[in-house]
C-alpha cells in the first residue's frame, strides 16, 4: 500500500467526517438544550437533501444557493415540529421528557420517511454540476473540490455558531437554559421560545447538512437512520460541551472509519463508530452528555 | 408597594398555602419567616410566575402579576434569588453577572451596573473569567446577589440567603442587603429560617405556619413574640 | 442483645461536600424516635443510606447485630427494614392491592400461599381504611389516601423498622392527628418507627426519644422536652442571636 | 370458571386450529394470518420488556433475526427438524441476550434505547458482512412447500407467548417487573431485585423474538439472512405495540390485527400508506392516550385482559 493511497484515504475519511460533524451539531445543541432527543434528526437532514435536489432540478438553482432555501425552510419545519409536538413533552419532567421525545421523533422518522417515499419514489437521487467531479492536485492526492467545501462549511459554521453562542444575548440565554432552565428563566429568558429557536436551529443544521450530503453522494428516503446513528456517535464521542468538539469528533470518526477500511477492508467501515459508542456507553453508562452548550 | 392578597397554591391536589396575604411598601425589607415546609418557597416562586395559584391576586405597583410568565415579572422590575442560589456553574463569572442584564429594561445600563457590582464585589472582578461553578459557596453568593442587580430590579427576593454558608458570610450578606436598600432605595422581602438574623435588618416580618400568615408586627414585637417559638419549634 | 439498629460513625461525602460527618446513634426494639433537623442537615441522606439507596463514604450500619452497610437496597427490604418516600410514590399504575401485594411477595422473608399472601395485602389494606379501593388504581386515588397506600405497601413487607420520611406534610391538623395515632399504634404492634418531620408538634407528640442533626453532624439527642430546650438546638433552628448586632 | 369472556376466547382458539380445514381457510388468507401471528408475536415478545419492565429496546430486531438465522441454517443446511431448529434458535437468541444484557440494563431510560439501536445496528451490519452467501433460494424445499405446517407453527409460537404474556401478568415476577417499570427506588425499598427482573424480562423477550423470527423463517423461506436483522421488525413491533396499548397482553395482539388490517386494505391502493396513519396514531397515542387502544376499550367499560387487572381472582 503506497504512502499516497494511505494519505488519499484518511483525508477522504476526514472530508467525509466534517459531513457527520454537520450532521451531529444540529442534534446535540437540541439535547443539550431541551434535553429532548430528536431521533427524526437524520430525516430532517433528508429533507434537506430533496430540497437541494429539487431546487437544483425544478429551479435550476446551484444547491450552495439552494441553501438559501433549504436553511429556512427547514428552520420553518423545526419551528412548526417544536410547536406541534416536541413543545408539548417538554413540560415533563427530564425523563419522561427524553422517553416521549424518543417515541414521537421514532414516529416521525416513520411518517416522513414513507410520506418522502410516496412523494419522491425510492430512487437515490443527486446532483450532478459541471463542477461535480473538479478536484485539485497536490502531491499526487485528489482533493475533490464539493467535498472539501463540506469542511470549509463545517467550520464556518463552527464559528459562527460558537459566535452565537458566546457573545449575543440569545446565544447566552441558549447556553443558560441548557444548564438550569428554571435559574434562566428567573433571570428573565423566555424559556418556551429559546426552546422554539433552538429547535428550529437544530433543524436549519440539519437542511445544511442534507445538501452536502446530497451534493456528496445521494439522497433517498431511507437514508435517515443512518445519518441520525452517525450523529449520535458523534454526540457520545463529544459529549455535549462544545460545538468544535463536536464538529472535530465528527472529522475524528470520518478518519477512523477510513483508517479501518484500510485495515480490513470496506464492509467493515460502518461498524468502526458503532463499536466505538458501545465501548463509550458501557464505560460511561450514565452521564453521557454532561456540560453545557459553548 | 407588593402586595400578595389571599393567596392559595397547590401541588396537584395538595394545598400548599392557605389565604396567604402579605404587602411591602416601597423600599422597606420584609421578612418571611417560618419553619421548613411552611410554604416560604411556595409564595416566592408564586410570586414569580412559576407555580399557579387556585386563588389569589399578586401585583407590584398597581400592576397585576397574576398568572404572568415569569420572564415578563423579571422585566418589570422584580427578582428572585432563589434558594439553590441560580448560578450558572460551567458559564464565566462575567458572563452570569451578563445574563443579569438580559431583562430589556436592564440592557441599556450594562456597563455600568457592571461597574457598580465589581465595586460592590471586587472578588468577582478578580475572578471574571473563571467558571462559576469553581467558585466558593461565599463566592457564588455574591455572582447571584450581583446578578440580581444586574437586572436593575426595583425589589429583590432572597429565599434563605443564609443557607449553606458560613456565619461570616450570612453576616456580610445581610449586612449588604440592608446597605442596598437604605443606601440605593432597594425593596426587599427575605424568605429566611434563621429569625434572629432576617429580623436583624428587617422593618416588618410574618410568620408562615402550615401555608398561613399566623403573625405579623414590627421587629420588636415579633423578637418579643412567642408564636415564633411555636412555629418553629412547636412549644 | 445488641440494639434493632446502630449507626456507627457514617461519613457521606458528595463531590467535595460533607453531608453527613461522624453521625451514631442506635435505636432499640420498640422504639419511636424522632430525626428532626433544619432543611439540608442530611436527614434524608441518612434514610437514604439505611435503605441502602446511597453508601457511606465511612462507617458500618448494623442491624440485628449484623452489618446491612453494602448491602444492595432489596436485601436490606428483605432484613426487615421498610421505608415511604418524601414525595409520595405508589406505583401508579397499578392498583392498590397490587400495590400492597408486592410489598407482601417480596418483602416478607417468610413464604407464604398465595391465598395467604393475598389475604395479608388485604389486610394491610383494612389497617389504613383503603380495602374499599382495591381495585383502583392508585393514580386514581387521592394523594391522601396515596401517602396511606404507601405506608400498607411497606406494612406489607411485615418490617422491624419502618422509617417515615415526612409522611406529615401537607396536612391538616385533623389528618395530622390521625397519623399520630397511627404511628403510636405501630408500637403495639412492635414495629420500631423512625420518623423525620417538620410538623414539631407531631413529632414532639408521636416520638419516645428525639435525634437533631444540623448541618450533617448529630447536635443533640434525648427526650423530646429536653431537646426543645437545648440551646444549641434552638440556634440551629432559629439563628444564632449573636450573630448581628 | 367459564364466563362469556373464557368462552368467547376458547370459541376463536378452536376456530383458528380448525382454519385450514374448512373450506374458506384458503391459501391467501392464511399467508394474511401468518404474518399477523408473527408480528403479534413479535410485539408480544417486545412488550414483556418494553410493557412489562419499561425498558425500550431499539434493537429488538437482532433477536428476531438471530432466531431466524438460527432457526433456517439448522434446518435447511443442517437438515434439522424444523421445531428442533427453532427451539434452538430461540435459545441462542436468548444467549446472546443474556450476554449484551449485562452492560445493556446498566444503561438508564434513554440509553438503554439508543445502545440497543446501536447494537442491533452493529449485528445486522456484521451478518450482512460475514454471511452474504447464505441467501440461496432453496430449490426443494420450495417445491414441496406447504402452508398449512407454517400456520401452525405461527399460531403455537404466538400461543405460547401469550400464555406466558398471561402468567406474568398474574405472577409475583410480573408483578416485580411492573413495579421496577413503574419507581426502581420504590421497587427496591420493597425488597424486589430490579437487575434480576429486568434481566429475566430482557432473556424471556429475547426468547420469544427469536421463536417468532424462527417462525418467519420456516414460513418464508427466501430471503437475505440481514433482512430479518433490519430495524424495521423494531420499529413495526413498537409502533404496534403501543397503538394497541403498551405494557398490557391484548395491547400488542389488538395492534398488531389493527396494522395488518389496515395494510392489507390499504396496500392495495397506496403503497405504504399505513405506515404514515401509524405513525401519526403513535405520536398521537403517546401524547394523549398513553394506554392505547386497551385504554380506550377499558374506558368504555368492556375489560379486555389488562395486565393491570391481573390479581382479580
Amino acid at each position: 500500500m503506497s504512502i499516497e493511497t494511505i494519505v488519499q484515504t484518511l483525508l477522504f475519511g476526514a472530508l467525509i467526517g466534517s459531513l457527520y460533524g454537520l450532521a451531529a451539531l444540529g442534534l446535540s445543541i437540541v439535547f443539550g438544550v431541551l434535553k429532548i432527543l430528536n431521533v427524526a434528526h437524520g430525516e430532517l437532514i433528508m429533507l434537506g437533501g430533496y430540497g437541494s435536489f429539487w431546487a437544483f432540478n425544478l429551479l435550476g438553482l446551484d444547491p450552495y444557493l439552494s441553501l438559501l432555501i433549504v436553511v429556512p425552510g427547514l428552520f420553518l419545519i423545526g419551528l412548526a415540529l417544536h410547536f406541534g409536538l416536541f413543545a408539548r413533552v417538554v413540560r415533563f419532567d427530564e425523563e419522561d421528557r427524553i422517553k416521549n421525545s424518543l417515541l414521537i421523533g421514532f414516529g416521525l422518522t416513520l411518517i416522513l420517511q414513507t410520506l418522502a417515499t410516496h412523494l419522491f419514489t425510492a430512487d437515490e437521487r443527486s446532483i450532478t454540476t459541471s463542477y461535480s467531479t473538479a478536484a485539485w492536485e497536490i502531491l499526487g492526492i485528489r482533493l475533490p473540490l464539493v467535498r472539501f467545501s463540506g469542511l470549509i462549511i463545517g467550520i464556518i459554521v463552527v464559528v459562527a455558531l460558537r459566535w452565537f453562542l458566546r457573545r449575543t444575548y440569545w446565544g447566552k440565554a441558549i447556553r443558560a437554559t441548557a444548564e438550569d432552565w428554571r435559574t434562566a428563566a428567573l433571570a428573565g429568558i423566555d424559556i418556551r421560545r429559546t426552546y422554539l429557536v433552538t429547535f428550529a436551529l437544530g433543524a436549519a443544521l440539519a437542511g445544511l447538512a442534507g445538501m452536502l450530503v446530497t451534493l456528496q453522494g445521494s439522497v433517498s428516503p431511507n437514508i435517515g437512520l443512518q445519518w441520525t446513528l452517525k450523529a449520535l456517535i458523534v454526540v457520545v464521542l463529544a459529549g455535549l460541551g462544545s460545538v468544535p468538539g463536536t464538529f472535530l469528533a465528527g472529522v475524528l470518526l470520518g478518519v477512523a472509519e477510513s483508517a479501518s477500511a484500510l485495515a480490513f477492508g470496506g464492509a467493515y467501515r460502518e461498524l468502526v463508530g458503532i463499536v466505538i459508542f458501545l465501548i463509550i456507553l458501557s464505560i460511561r453508562p450514565q452521564g453521557l452528555f454532561g456540560g453545557s452548550h459553548a | 408597594m407588593f402586595i400578595i392578597e389571599n393567596l392559595h397554591v397547590s401541588y396537584g391536589e395538595l394545598q400548599v398555602l392557605w389565604g396567604v396575604s402579605l404587602k411591602v411598601p416601597q423600599g422597606s425589607i420584609v421578612a418571611l419567616l417560618g419553619s421548613n415546609g411552611a410554604g416560604k418557597t411556595t409564595t416566592l416562586k408564586t410570586a414569580m410566575g412559576m407555580m399557579k395559584p387556585t386563588q389569589g391576586r399578586i401585583s407590584f405597583r398597581d400592576q397585576d402579576l397574576t398568572l404572568i410568565p415569569t420572564h415578563k415579572i423579571v422585566n418589570s422590575g422584580l427578582f428572585l434569588v432563589p434558594e439553590w442560589r441560580g448560578t450558572f456553574a460551567t458559564l464565566s463569572v462575567l458572563e452570569n453577572l451578563e445574563l443579569g442584564a438580559f431583562p430589556l429594561r436592564a440592557r441599556p445600563f450594562k456597563d455600568k451596573t457592571l461597574e457598580h457590582v465589581f465595586e460592590l464585589f471586587p472578588r468577582l472582578h478578580e475572578r471574571q473569567s473563571q467558571r462559576a461553578g469553581t467558585l466558593s459557596g461565599g463566592e457564588r453568593q455574591m455572582v447571584a446577589i450581583g446578578r440580581a442587580l444586574m437586572a436593575k430590579p426595583d425589589m429583590l427576593m432572597l429565599d434563605e440567603p443564609s443557607l449553606g454558608l458560613a456565619p461570616l458570610i450570612v453576616q456580610n450578606t445581610f449586612k449588604l442587603i440592608e446597605r442596598l436598600c437604605r443606601e440605593e432605595g432597594l425593596t426587599v422581602l427575605v424568605v429566611e429560617q434563621n429569625v434572629n438574623i432576617a429580623l436583624g435588618i428587617a422593618d416588618y416580618g410574618y410568620i408562615l405556619e402550615n401555608g398561613a400568615i399566623v403573625g405579623e408586627g414590627t421587629t420588636d414585637n415579633l423578637l418579643a413574640d412567642q408564636r415564633i417559638q411555636e412555629a418553629y419549634l412547636g412549644i | 442483645m445488641p440494639a434493632l439498629l446502630q449507626v456507627e460513625k457514617i461519613v457521606k461525602d458528595f463531590g467535595g461536600l460533607r453531608a453527613l460527618s461522624n453521625v451514631s446513634f442506635s435505636v432499640e426494639r420498640g422504639e419511636t424516635v424522632g430525626l428532626i433537623g433544619p432543611n439540608g442537615s442530611g436527614k434524608s441522606t441518612l434514610f437514604n443510606i439505611i435503605t441502602g439507596t446511597f453508601r457511606a463514604t465511612e462507617g458500618t450500619i448494623r442491624f440485628n447485630g449484623e452489618t446491612i452497610s453494602g448491602l444492595p437496597a432489596h436485601q436490606i427490604a428483605k432484613q426487615g427494614i421498610a421505608r415511604t418516600f418524601q414525595a409520595v410514590r405508589p406505583f401508579m399504575h397499578l392498583t392498590a392491592l397490587q400495590n400492597v401485594l408486592i410489598g407482601s411477595m417480596y418483602g416478607s422473608r417468610t413464604t407464604h400461599g398465595r391465598d395467604q399472601l393475598r389475604e395479608q395485602a388485604y389486610a394491610a389494606l383494612k389497617t389504613v381504611n383503603l380495602a374499599h379501593k382495591a381495585e383502583r388504581e392508585a393514580q386514581h386515588l387521592t394523594v391522601m389516601e396515596r401517602k396511606w397506600l404507601e405506608i400498607a405497601r411497606s406494612l406489607a413487607t411485615d418490617p422491624q423498622l419502618i422509617l417515615l420520611d415526612e409522611f406529615m406534610a401537607g396536612l391538616n391538623p385533623t389528618e395530622v392527628s390521625e397519623a399520630v395515632e397511627f404511628i403510636k399504634r405501630l408500637k403495639d404492634r412492635n414495629i420500631t418507627v423512625i420518623v423525620v418531620e417538620h410538623i414539631m408538634k407531631a413529632i414532639m407528640s408521636c416520638s419516645e426519644r428525639i435525634i437533631v442533626l444540623n448541618a450533617g453532624t448529630k447536635i443533640a439527642e434525648g427526650l423530646p422536652a429536653d431537646v426543645v430546650s437545648n440551646p444549641e438546638v434552638i440556634s440551629a433552628y432559629l439563628g444564632d442571636s449573636h450573630v448581628h448586632h | 370458571m367459564l364466563n362469556w369472556r373464557t368462552g368467547a376466547i376458547l370459541l376463536l382458539v378452536v376456530a383458528l386450529i380448525a382454519l385450514p380445514q374448512l373450506p374458506f381457510g384458503e391459501k391467501d388468507l392464511l399467508t394474511l394470518l401468518i404474518s399477523l401471528f408473527i408480528l403479534a408475536a413479535l410485539s408480544s415478545s417486545w412488550n414483556i420488556l418494553g410493557g412489562f419492565v419499561g425498558h425500550i429496546n431499539l434493537g429488538h430486531g437482532a433477536f428476531f433475526g438471530i432466531g431466524s438465522l438460527v432457526t433456517r441454517s439448522l434446518w435447511l443446511d443442517q437438515g434439522w427438524h424444523i421445531l428442533a431448529a427453532l427451539a434452538v434458535g430461540g435459545v441462542v437468541a436468548a444467549i446472546v441476550a443474556l450476554i449484551v444484557g449485562a452492560p445493556a440494563l446498566r444503561l438508564r431510560g434513554t440509553y438503554f434505547a439508543i445502545g440497543t439501536l446501536a447494537l442491533a445496528e452493529a449485528m445486522r451490519l456484521t451478518v450482512g458482512n460475514v454471511l452474504p452467501r447464505v441467501s440461496r433460494l432453496p430449490g426443494p424445499e420450495l417445491r414441496v412447500y406447504d402452508i398449512e405446517p407454517r400456520y401452525y407453527l405461527a399460531l403455537v409460537v404466538l400461543a405460547l407467548i401469550v400464555g406466558v404474556s398471561v402468567w406474568l401478568s398474574r405472577s409475583r415476577i410480573g408483578l416485580g417487573m411492573m413495579a421496577v417499570r413503574e419507581d426502581e427506588e420504590a421497587a427496591r425499598s420493597l425488597g424486589v431485585n430490579v437487575f434480576l427482573h429486568s434481566m429475566l424480562a430482557f432473556v424471556l423477550s429475547a426468547f420469544f423474538a427469536g421463536l417468532a423470527g424462527g417462525a418467519f423463517a420456516f414460513f418464508h423461506v427466501g430471503y437475505y439472512p440481514n433482512y430479518t436483522f433490519g430495524p424495521v421488525w423494531t420499529f413495526d413491533a413498537v409502533i404496534v405495540t403501543y397503538v394497541g396499548g403498551v405494557g398490557t397482553v391484548a395491547g400488542p395482539l389488538l395492534g398488531a390485527i389493527f396494522f395488518v388490517l389496515i395494510r392489507d386494505v390499504l396496500a392495495a391502493n397506496l403503497v405504504n400508506i399505513h405506515l404514515i396513519i401509524f405513525g401519526i396514531l403513535f405520536i398521537a397515542i403517546v401524547l394523549l392516550l398513553p394506554g392505547g387502544f386497551v385504554e380506550l376499550l377499558k374506558r368504555r367499560g368492556q375489560r379486555l385482559i389488562p395486565a393491570g387487572a391481573s390479581t382479580e381472582h
